[in-house]
Parts: C-alpha cells; structure tokens; sequence
C-alpha cells in the first residue's frame, strides 16, 4: 500500500513537471516582449515597456522562469498574478470553494438518480423500465453542458422570473458560511445542470457493469443457494459492479475539481475554470500554469485514491 | 483408403442441410451485423438522420440558395423588428427566425453543420488513426515499447483536457486545422488504450500463434490476423466519439475559442445568443442551435449504441439476450490450458 | 419411491435467432441415496434440464412435471423454488473459481445458506462452516474459513463449493460437470470425496458430465442424453455391458480403450443436430449406421428392453437385434438418403 | 512406412532417422509486477528436459495442468526462446536461430491447437486461412493456391466449396480439420498436436485421431502429441513421456508406461482415469489417490517435485533430484527419475496411507473401487 502511495507521488512529480513545462512552452511559443507591452499599457515607451518586462520576470529566459517557478511550487507558493500583482495563492483560496461546492453537490446528486436507474434498469432488461432509462440516459448523454444550462437559465430563471417568480438567482455565487441558505439556491441549477448529464453516463456504467456480473457464475451460484432476489442482486450482485463505477468516479471528481468551466461559465461562478478561463484570455502565464497544476495534481490524486479503494474493496487486490 | 475419405466427406457435407440452403450466404460477420442492425429501429432511422445531415452540409450552398438568405448575410430591414427584435420563426420568409443581427437562423445552421461534421468527423479519424497505430503496435510489441506507449497515453489522460486544449487554442489562435488537431490529440489515448486491451488479448490467441508457427512476419500478423478484429471496436468508438468531439467544438466555439464569428458554428451561436438577454424574448435563435446540436449527437449515440449491439454483443449488452446466455450454458469448457506465460508476468 | 421424478421436461428458449430446443420430453427418476449419472455430449441439454427443474435457467419456456419429494417443482412460484434451493436441493458447477463470489470470504460463503434457510445465527453458523471445511476435507479450517477463494487452488474451491452445497444437508445434490476444469488426480480426489459425503449425509446426487468413465466408477443409474432427449436409461452396469441405443454403442465406441491397442476407432459420423428447430424424428438418425424408416416418422419413446428390469431404450430397433447388428443397413441409409433430398 | 490403410499397423515405428534432439532445455518466465518493481522470481515452465525423436513414431506427452507440456511444445517448434538449452532438428541446433533463419524450418515443423474456436482468426475466411501457408512461403498464382487449398479441404474431409466460409459457420469438430489442413500444408515432417482433441466432444474426437493416424501413415509425419487424456495418448503413441511440475519423470515405449510404470506418479496419474470399461472387468485396479495439489512451478518443491505427494517419499526425496535414468529390469528406452521406483505388484495406495502423517497436506485416501 505505502508503495503504491510512493509510486503514485512519484508518477505525480513527473506529470506536473511535464504538464508545466508544456504550458510554459505553450506561452512561450511567442514573443514575449508582446506580453510586457501589452502590461506596460497602451502609451507605454520602450523603457516602461523593459519595465514591465522585468517587473514580470520576463527578461530572464525561459529555463530560469520556469525553474523558478518550479522552486516556488516546492514551497507552495504558486507565485504573483502578472495582471494584478497579487498572490496566486489567495486567488486560489477564493476560486476552489465554489468549484468545490458545485462538484460535492452534484456528485451527491448524480450518484443519487444514476445509480437506481442504473440498477432498476439492469435488472429488468428489455423492459418499459429499461427502454425508458435508457432513453433518458442516451438523451441527455447527447446534451452539451452548456446547453442544459442555458435551458435551464431560460425557464427556470428568465421564464419563471417574468411569471413573477424569482425562485431562482441568474447567477453568482454565495459562500456557505455567509448563508447556507442563499448558498443552496444558488447552487441548485448548476447542480442539476452539471448532474443530469453525468447521472446519464452513470445510468449507462452501472448498467453495463451490473450485467455483466448478472451474467457471472457466482450469481447463479447465489441463486442456487436459495438467497432472495433482493440479496443476490443487491449484496452479491452491486457490490462486484461498483468497481467500473468508482473508477469513472475518481478521474470525473478529479477533472470537475479543476474546473468545471462550462457550468461555472454559464452561471456565473467564480471558480476555479472561471479564473483559468479569465487567465488564458489575459495570457497570465502564472495563473494558468497554477490552475494547470492544481488541476493535474486533483487527478493523480483521485487515481490513488481510486486505486487504495481497489484495494479495499478486492481482497484479489489487497492479498495479492 | 480412400473409400474411408469419401465416406467422411460425405458426412461433412450432409452435416446440417440447414447450414447449406438458408444460411450460408448470410452468416459472414458483417452480414450478420447489417441484419441485426436493420431490425433495429432508432438505430436506423439515427442513422437516416446523419446520411440526411451530411447531404445537408455537403449541398449547404445550393440549400440557402433555395431559400434565399445566405449564412451571414444580415437582413437588417427584413430581419429584424423595428424595435430591433429579431423576427420570429416563419415570418417574412424566415422558416427558423432570424438572430440579433437579423440574420436567417435555418441558413447559418445549416453551414454550421458543415463545421460540426468537419471537425467531429476530421478529429475522430484523426484520433482514431493515432489510436488505432499506437494501440497496435504497443499492445503487439509489449514490453519496453508498451511501457513507453502506456505511460505516454496515461500521463495524456490525467492532463487536464479541456484547460490545455484552451490555453492551446488561446495561444495560437483559432482555427479549424487547429482545433481538429487539439480535439484529437486528448481523444486518441482512449482509443489507444482501447486497442491496446484488446490487441494484448489478441496477441494471445492460437490463431495469432499459427500465423507464427507459419513464420509470418510481425507486420503481416498485425495487419492481417489482429487488424480485421479490431474493426468492430474502431467503427463503434468512432461513432460514440464523433459526438464527443463535436460536442467539445461546440464547447470551444461556445467558449469564444472555437469557429470565430461571422463563421457559423453551433456553439459561436449559441454562445452568441447568450451574450445579452435578447434571447429570452426571441428564444428561437438560442434554442434552434441547442436543438440541432442536440439532435446530431443524439443520433451519432443511438446509432453509436446499436452498433455495439449489432457488431459485438459483449461490448454493448444492451439487449443482453437468452440467445448468449443459453449458449453459455451450452459450452463446455473441457479444456484444461496451461498458465499462459504472459498472465504469470502480470 | 423416487426422490425426484421428472416426466416429460421440455425446455426451450427464444431468442434473437430463433427458437432453441434445449430439451424435449426427458424423463428420469432419482432415488433417495441414489447417484444417478447424466451424460450427454455439448448441446445435449444436459445441464439445461437440471438448471430448468432449478428455476435458474433464465428466459426458459418449461413444461413437463419435475416432482420432489412429492411437490412438482415446474409449477412452483420463485419464492417456493427459493425455499427449495439450498435446503432441499444444492447445486455444483463446473468452475469452482467462477462460481465463488471473489469478494467474500468462504466462511460467509457457506455460512449464508445457514443464515437464509435456517435462521442460524452468524457465530454458530461459521462455527458449522469450520465444522463443515473440515469435513471436506480442508486443513486448518478454523483459518482458512477467513480466506478469499482466490486464497485456494482449484480441487480445494471445489471442496469449498461441496462444504457450501452440504451446508444445509439437503436431499439431493446437483453436481453439474464438478470435475471437468481440474486435473485427474484433483478428480480423483473431488469424486470419492463426493461419493464419502453422499454416504455420510445419506444424499442422492444427480451428477452431470460428459465423461463416461466418470459414470461409470461413481453412478448407480445413468441417462444418456443426445439432441436434447434421453436415448437410453438404465443401471449403471447395464448401460456398459449391455449397451441397447445404437447411440450409446456408438459413443463406447468411438472412446480409445483403456484396455490396449483395439485399432482403428470407431467414431461415429457426422455431427450432432441444431437444436434450433424442433426435430421431429429420433434426433441421432441422421448419424446412425442402422436408421430405418420408422426412426424418421417420430421421435421414438422410451421402453423397456434387455434383461435387466428398468432398462429403457427409445429406439425402434428391436431390443434382440440392437448389439449383433452392428453394420449397417445399407438399404435403410438409402431410403433416409432419398427422402431428404 | 509404406503400409497403407487404417488399424494399428498403420502406426509407425519410426525409423532410425533422428529428427529431433532436445537437449537439456529450460524455460523460465519472469514474474515481475510493473516497472518499479524487479523481483527475480520466475515460472520455471520447463526445467530441464532431454528426449529425442525418430522420424515417423509418435511421441505422447503427458501430464497435468501447469506441468509445462505446452510450453514444451513452444520450445521445440521454437515459437518461444529456450532459457538455456538446445533443440536440434534435422541436426540443426535452431535455437540459435533468429526469425529470419527460422522461416524455412518452419515448412518442416508445424502446429495443431488444442482450441478449434481461437486457432482460426474469426474475422477471416477458411479459404484464406488456409492460403496462408502457401502466401508466407511459396509464390503461386491465385488459382494454383486455391486449388491447393481445396485439394487440402478435400484431404481433411471438408467439402472444398466452403472454400469462402467463416470459421463461425463450421461446428467445432470442422474446424479443428481446417487446423489440421493448414499444418499439412506446406507437407512438413514434424507436426506438434497440442491438446488435439481435448475441447472436442468424444464422437468428434474419435474422427479426429482417425484422421490424425491416416495422415501420418500418408504423409509419414512425425507426432508429439499432447494431451491429458491418458487413454487418447496411449491410443495414439508409440512411446510417452510424462511430465510433472517442469521435469519428465518417466519415459519409455507406450505398453511399458502403461503396463509396469515406474514412477509412482505415472502410476497414480494412470489409476486416478475413470476408464468406462475397466469399471466392469473383473481385474479391478486399486485406486491411488494422491494428496493435495499441483505445487506452484514459481518455487518447485525441493529434491524429487513430486516428494510432498508422493505415497513412497522418503527424507532422501527432499534432498536430491533423482536422474532420468534406467531402471534395472526395465528394458532399453524406459527411463525413471526416481529413487525409488515402484515394483511389480506393488500397493501404492496402502502406502499413501502410511505416509499421511509425513506429507500432512491432507486426507490420503486409498480407495478399493
């Protein structure tokens, strides 16, 4: 176990090394003189301009920013932000709460309506059940995110609000600790929007997944030895289905966690893909290498976490 | 002697009178695939819907010809209300409405498709390709190559897809070459790794073993005996990833870093129509996009879903069927293998 | 007074191509204590009888009577059935490694059968499981009750899967190829281990497999199956010695002789029938050397032939003709020839 | 070699010619669990074998699952590369051979597998499965090579239109043919049969040996033929060489084997056979049961492999490896590794029950059916 933790920050080290030196190559692939001009304002001379240029680090190569930075990640300091000066850290601080409200809130939601589904419609295939989840899964696997939200912006807000019922806020974002009550009702349509379509998918996983085990020799065995339909599907059946389903879970928590830009787009949250989004579109290097390795950091995470549960769950894992 | 071989063939060939008459001619795979395919009915007529969408993009000039109104063109008098509300659909010629430029909505989705298929198509067999050639060659070779290859696809995967393919495109500009290359450059791994499970398990087979034991050589042992079999899994992940990536256009459009405007794309409408609150009186030139994006990828799904049933039951199992299950029943597994090497090295 | 008696099972399934004949019209009897052998090669629907008498033959349209201890199985709802399994019936299948729940331990593997038919609690019902491990056969039982099946090799999961079908004591065990995945020597060890526990429980065992030489060393009764009906039935030594079917015949036969070198083999022709439509004649005639017209009319019943009481043979040869006439009818094989085209 | 025609005269002798020569041969598979990890344990698969081959007899190789027999087979038809070891064939050392070198030997050595299912690619047609041989090795036009092929079908017993079938539409007995076909092809002196006849049905199986026998007789092929059918094997082979754990045990002509083996494994493997129609002869062997299972081929026991089984393990069992040698009173060609090889009459399964307590691994029952 302690081996596999090993291996996995060490695998870690080696994507975050990798991840940050594409984007640095990526912002670096241009002139970075055009940078420090378009900081150094519209009217800026040459000298404001080397100004600017030094004050952002820009004058030094591309080797020693980039393994200054480096140095910067090993003392956790994500560095300055170019177009404001101030730490990244603090920008971070503000941004993941509400990326992380939204994604806790919807996984809870997801795996509330996926899973049933899922399983109401593996265990009587061919069914009017089954037929009918699987529309709902297929349909809204072929919305685009942004589209639901925009949908849902259309008539829950815009339409109800002109009925004269503003349940629901356009946009925005507020912190829990300010009002759990606010906070939820803000954050009710992206939870939908974000947990519909991936309540979808999941329908579709644990499905598939419980299939197949239906079809295996233990069950039949189960059956054989006379347990109720209820706790051969259910304790023998859904328990060796869910290992497909964790690990889709892993990599999705890990990915939203870095940002789940569309949603927080089109409902206006502040989180962490809207200030990576903000940071590409001013070229703030810094800011969009933070994001980046943070986002990449959520995702081996989540794999190791996904692979300790393996190990729980699996007694072949474990004492192998 | 020979009466003996005579008398055995014989037997072989009145085996199953059955097997000759009806169902020689129609038991080769893919046959058998298109039969069962054809019985299914929203596979089809999805399928009808991408032959009639591709017809569309292909005869997109001739189309807005016919009805008049070029894609970008803005009807400023015609168009647009006084008030400067765009008009609604089927008026003053307009089937679908027109947008806040006033212009004919049904004309720019039906150029915006051609983006849609250039890209979801152009960056799956992209992918595709990448996929299938690394998947083969890392899964066949094994070893060193397949641990290069592997660490490669796994270390794409767990980039952040959609910040990197961003920022790329932020960097370097839009355009579509670009965006064709960026959305295949983060799907090729799933396919990769798809195909290199499965060749992996290929590579097992006697059948590839024979084709060794007749001294064939490694390409001819790739591309002949495992490459027909990784046909059925690259048309079925090509059509549920064609969506995926016409999804991520829209997405990147939406975004502002797609298809820029006055280019029509599903996604720079939408994205359009939503800047601003003009939509919600004039719904029409925000949903008619949402609605055509929806349809197509709904399509290339269901189509993507009754393939997998029609082409290989066990990838898709949706209609898991007493067929399969009696015929597990019936097999008989007598057969006592030795561990094979390469599970003992897992 | 049969422990089991089945009459006229029919089982079909439909599916996606078509109609699937598994059964048609077996009968059989088994006797309390009884070992009764079920032999039949792949496709002879074998293990779809006894799984459709059982209820865990998914998707299957069933008739015929399967009477239990008095109760015809074929007509009982599933909650009945789930009574039945595992208390009065156990099954055994073929893969001991498949056929355990990778995720559980054996202990509470076989402690579960207690548990659901008895009302035991879990620390007494574990406390039987190590009982029962032992009994198997299984060293240091009171440790190996926590392991994973993944934790043992192929002959002890099978000793594992025994323990699991003894654990309620049951009236009949449905043993369905038990030793076709291990090794000789492992079955060698399985069957007289089965054969120890049939004596000890006093059970009666329905043992499926394709093996002749199986039958042979543990049945009392045998039924040969071929095309989804039964061919022959009889006592074990009745079967061998004096084979009646020209199937069986045929299948003795075809088997390279432990006894030394008889020569060339004598197989038998041709291949055994789709089940996918309903064969209307006997099922072997088209590969039999001594086919008549009357096998082609219908299926032929079973009936009493030889000397041994309760041998039965559905085959319209005659009962002293069959064994002496073992070329073939030249003139019959014709006829069967010119009809068919 | 020239006698034609079915019944045991067929069955050659062999010649004086020596084909094959396979000399101390060893295979090891490494275990090792992922990049990081380098651990130097290894499946010893084969460990140490030596035999030799005479053009036209048939040689059984016997054993159970995991004793390496298959894998054997890979070695000397050289599809694996031995560890150590060498394979002549024709006296030919080719397993210093590489690819290239190899091709043209392999026209002389081919392959039947024991699965009829996954030996023939699903998505190929038999026509051109079987084109394959003549398409690696020969350059013909078209037309000669289907008519090869259909020749070929024909030989096999399958009718030569099904040239364009896929193999799904052939039952298992039909396609196990079409495997044989394609080793015949390219007319090769060494065919190795691994589990020929194993995942087939016993009709089918016995139109298959026949049709492997007439083959040999036509075409003066030699066999090694694999199996754990101890009765197929004897039906088929003019000598056996039995296998456990990696190490032949036993080898010698098929009556000997079978008659007065000397290994008390050949011995127990031979009496653990349910045989039908021994079960009603009035000689009723005593039945030897032996305890536990196959050990792992990771870590072979120490000594003699068999020694935690064996019913006459002794403590020397444990210390030293028996040689594969002559045993007194056996005749030339039948070779033991044991030290202390069975007699004439003598009761294993009365001896497994004395030495229960040493090999502790479980119940050792003897049982007089």
């Amino acid at each position: 176990m302690i081996r596999l933790i090993v291996r996995r920050l060490l695998y870690l080290v080696i994507v975050l090394v990798i991840i940050t030196f594409l984007t640095y190559v990526v912002f670096f692939a241009g002139n970075p003189n055009n940078l420090a001009a378009r900081f150094a304002g519209r009217d800026a001379g040459p000298a404001e301009i080397r100004d600017a240029a030094i004050r952002l680090g820009l004058n030094h190569g591309f080797w020693y920013q980039y393994w200054h930075y480096l140095v910067g990640l090993l003392h956790g300091n994500f560095g300055l932000d170019f177009q404001n000066a101030v730490s990244i850290n603090s920008e971070i601080a503000r941004a993941f709460p509400v990326t992380a409200s939204l994604v806790v809130g919807s996984v809870i939601l997801w795996l509330l309506i996926g899973i049933p589904i899922g399983i109401m419609s593996a265990t009587h295939p061919r069914t009017l059940r089954d037929r009918a989840s699987t529309t709902f899964a297929l349909t809204f696997l072929s919305v685009p995110n942004f589209v639901l939200g925009l949908l849902l912006l259309l008539v829950f807000y815009y339409y109800l609000t002109r009925a004269g019922l503003s349940w629901f806020p356009a946009a925005g974002y507020v912190p829990l600790t300010q009002s759990p009550v606010q906070w939820l009702v803000h954050m009710i349509l992206p939870w939908i929007s974000l947990a519909l379509i991936q309540a979808a998918i999941y329908t579709r996983l644990i499905r598939g997944s419980l299939l197949d085990v239906l079809g295996e020799d233990f069950i039949r065995t189960a059956r054989a030895k006379g347990l109720s339909r209820r706790t051969v599907i259910y304790k023998h059946g859904v328990r060796a289905a869910l290992t497909p389903v964790i690990t889709q879970l892993g990599i999705d928590i890990g990915t939203l966690l870095a940002g789940a830009f569309v949603t927080e787009k089109v409902f206006g949250l502040t989180g962490l893909g809207q200030l990576a989004l903000n940071a590409i579109g001013n070229e703030d290097l810094p800011v969009v290498a933070a994001v980046v390795v943070l986002a990449a950091s959520f995702i081996v995470i989540m794999n190791t976490v996904v692979d300790i549960l393996y190990a729980v769950l699996d007694p072949r894992v474990r004492l192998a | 002697m020979s009466a003996m071989r005579a008398d055995e063939l014989e037997i072989v060939e009145e085996e199953d009178p059955e097997l000759n008459e009806q169902q020689f001619e129609s038991r080769t795979p893919w046959r058998l695939a298109w039969r069962r395919l054809k019985k299914d009915r929203v596979a089809m007529v999805s399928l009808g819907f991408i032959v009639l969408l591709i017809l569309v993009s292909l005869f997109a000039p001739l189309l807005t010809a016919l009805i008049g109104h070029g894609p970008n063109a803005q009807y400023t008098t015609k168009g647009l209300s006084l008030s400067g509300i765009p008009v609604g659909p089927g008026h003053n010629g307009f089937l679908l409405g027109t947008d806040d430029q006033g212009r004919d909505v049904l004309s720019r989705i039906i150029y915006g498709s051609r983006i849609s298929l250039e890209v979801g198509i152009g960056a799956t067999f992209l992918a595709l390709f990448l996929g299938v050639v690394v998947g083969l060659f890392a899964g066949y070779y094994g070893g060193f190559l397949d641990s290069v290859l592997g660490r490669f696809m796994d270390i794409l995967l767990s980039f952040p897809i959609l910040l990197l393919a961003i920022a790329i495109v932020a960097r370097f500009g839009p355009s579509l070459g670009l965006l064709i290359f960026v959305i295949s450059l983060f799907s090729w791994p799933y396919i990769g790794r798809l195909v290199r499970g499965q060749v992996i398990s290929l590579r097992e087979r006697e059948f590839v073993e024979a084709a060794r034991a007749l001294g064939a050589s490694d390409l001819r042992i790739m591309f002949v005996e495992i490459a027909p079999n990784l046909i059925a899994l690259a048309v079925i992940y090509a059509t549920l990833l064609i969506p995926v990536n016409i999804v991520t256009e829209a997405t990147l459009s939406f975004l502002g870093l797609g298809v820029q405007p006055p280019t029509a794309s599903w996604g720079n409408m939408i994205a359009e129509a939503q800047t601003g609150d003009l939509f919600t009186v004039a719904w029409w030139f925000l949903v008619f996009p949402c609605v055509a994006l929806v349809l197509t990828t709904l399509a290339f799904n269901l189509l993507g879903d009754g393939l997998r049933d029609a082409l290989d039951p066990r990838y898709g199992r949706s209609h898991i069927s007493a067929a399969r299950k009696v015929r597990r029943a019936f097999r008989l597994r007598r057969t006592l293998p030795e561990p094979e090497p390469v599970e003992a090295k897992a | 007074m049969a422990l089991l008696e089945v009459r006229d099972l029919r089982v079909s399934f439909d599916t996606d191509d078509g109609t699937v004949y598994a059964v048609q019209g077996m009968s059989f009897s088994v006797g309390a204590g009884q070992t009764l052998g079920i032999v039949g090669e792949s496709g002879s629907g074998k293990s779809v009888t006894t799984q459709a008498i059982m209820g865990l033959a998914p998707g299957a349209k069933i008739s015929g009577e399967a009477v239990l201890d008095g109760a015809d199985l074929i007509s009982m709802s599933e909650d009945e059935l789930q009574r039945i399994r595992g208390r009065k019936v156990s099954l055994i299948f073929q893969d001991p490694l498949t056929s355990l729940h990778p995720l559980y331990r054996v202990g509470h593997q076989i402690a579960e059968v207690m548990e659901t038919h008895g009302k035991v609690a879990r620390k007494e019902a574990i406390r039987r499981a190590v009982d029962l491990l032992g009994r198997v056969g299984i060293p240091e039982p009171d440790k190996r009750v926590r392991d994973y099946p993944h934790q043992f090799s192929g002959g002890m999961r099978q000793r594992v899967m025994i323990a699991m079908a003894l654990a309620y004591e049951p009236m009949l065990i449905i043993a369905d190829e038990p030793t076709t995945a291990l090794d000789v020597t492992v079955q060698a060890q399985i069957l007289e281990l089965l054969g120890r526990m049939q004596q000890d429980f006093g059970t009666a065992v329905i043992l499926i497999t394709h093996d002749l030489g199986v039958v042979a060393d543990v049945a009392d009764d045998v039924v040969i199956m071929y095309g989804g009906r039964p061919m022959e039935r009889a006592d074990v030594r009745s079967v061998f010695v004096e084979p009646h079917h020209p199937y069986t015949q045929g299948l003795l036969e075809s088997i390279p002789s432990y006894s030394g070198r008889t020569g060339r083999l004598k197989p038998i022709q041709g291949y055994p029938p789709s089940l996918m439509r309903m064969i209307e004649q006997c099922p072997f005639a088209p590969r039999c050397a001594q086919v008549r017209d009357a096998c082609r009319v219908a299926p032929p019943p079973l009936k009493p032939v030889g000397s041994s009481p309760g041998h039965l043979s559905a085959c319209v040869l005659d009962a002293n003709r069959v064994g002496l006439a073992s070329e073939p009818d030249e003139a019959g094989r014709a006829v069967g020839a010119a009809e068919e085209r | 070699m020239t006698v034609a025609g079915g019944g045991a005269t067929s069955r050659a002798e062999g010649t004086d010619e020596l084909l094959l020569d396979v000399d101390d041969v060893v295979k090891h598979f490494p275990v090792s669990g992922g990049a990081l990890d380098r651990s130097h344990a290894a499946v010893k698969a084969v460990d140490g074998v030596s035999f030799s081959l005479r053009a036209g007899e048939t040689l059984g190789l016997v054993g159970e699952s995991g004793c390496g027999k298959s894998t054997l087979a890979r070695l000397v038809t050289a599809l694996h590369p031995v560890t150590s070891g060498h394979v002549r064939f024709k006296g030919q050392d080719i397993t210093s051979l590489n690819r290239r070198q190899l091709r043209p030997l392999r026209r002389s050595m081919q392959m039947v597998f024991q699965d009829p299912y996954g030996s023939l690619n699903p998505r190929r047609r038999v026509g051109s499965i079987l084109s394959d041989p003549f398409s690696v090795h020969e350059h013909l036009s078209r037309a000669e090579v289907r008519r090869r092929v259909q020749e070929l079908m024909a030989r096999v017993g399958l009718s030569p239109e099904h040239y364009n079938r896929f193999p799904s539409e052939f039952s298992g007995g039909q396609r196990q043919r079409i495997g044989i076909a394609r080793s015949l092809a390219l007319r090769p002196s060494l065919i190795v049969c691994d589990e020929p006849v194993s995942a087939l049905d016993v009709s089918i199986q016995a139109q298959i040996l026949n049709l492997l026998e007439d083959l040999q007789a036509e075409f003066m092929l030699t066999y090694i033929f694999i199996a754990h059918d101890l009765s197929v094997v004897r039906h088929v082979s003019n000598r056996i060489a039995v296998m456990y754990l990696g190490k032949l045990v036993e080898t010698g002509p098929t009556e000997e084997i079978y008659l007065s083996s000397r290994h008390p494994y050949t011995a127990s493997l031979l009496s653990a056979v349910p045989v039908a129609d021994r079960a009603f002869r009035s000689e009723r062997r005593e039945r030897i049961i032996l305890t536990g299972d196959v050990p792992s081929p990771v870590d072979p026991p120490s000594g003699c492999r068999f020694h935690p089984r064996c019913p006459k393990a002794q403590a020397l069992c444990a210390v030293q490896e028996p040689v594969l040698e002559r045993k007194p009173g056996d005749f030339d060609g039948h070779l033991t590794a044991c030290h202390f090889p069975v007699v004439a009459g003598e009761a294993l399964a009365n001896a497994s029950r004395q030495t229960t307590a040493v090999s502790g691994s479980g119940p050792a029952e003897a049982v007089n059916p």
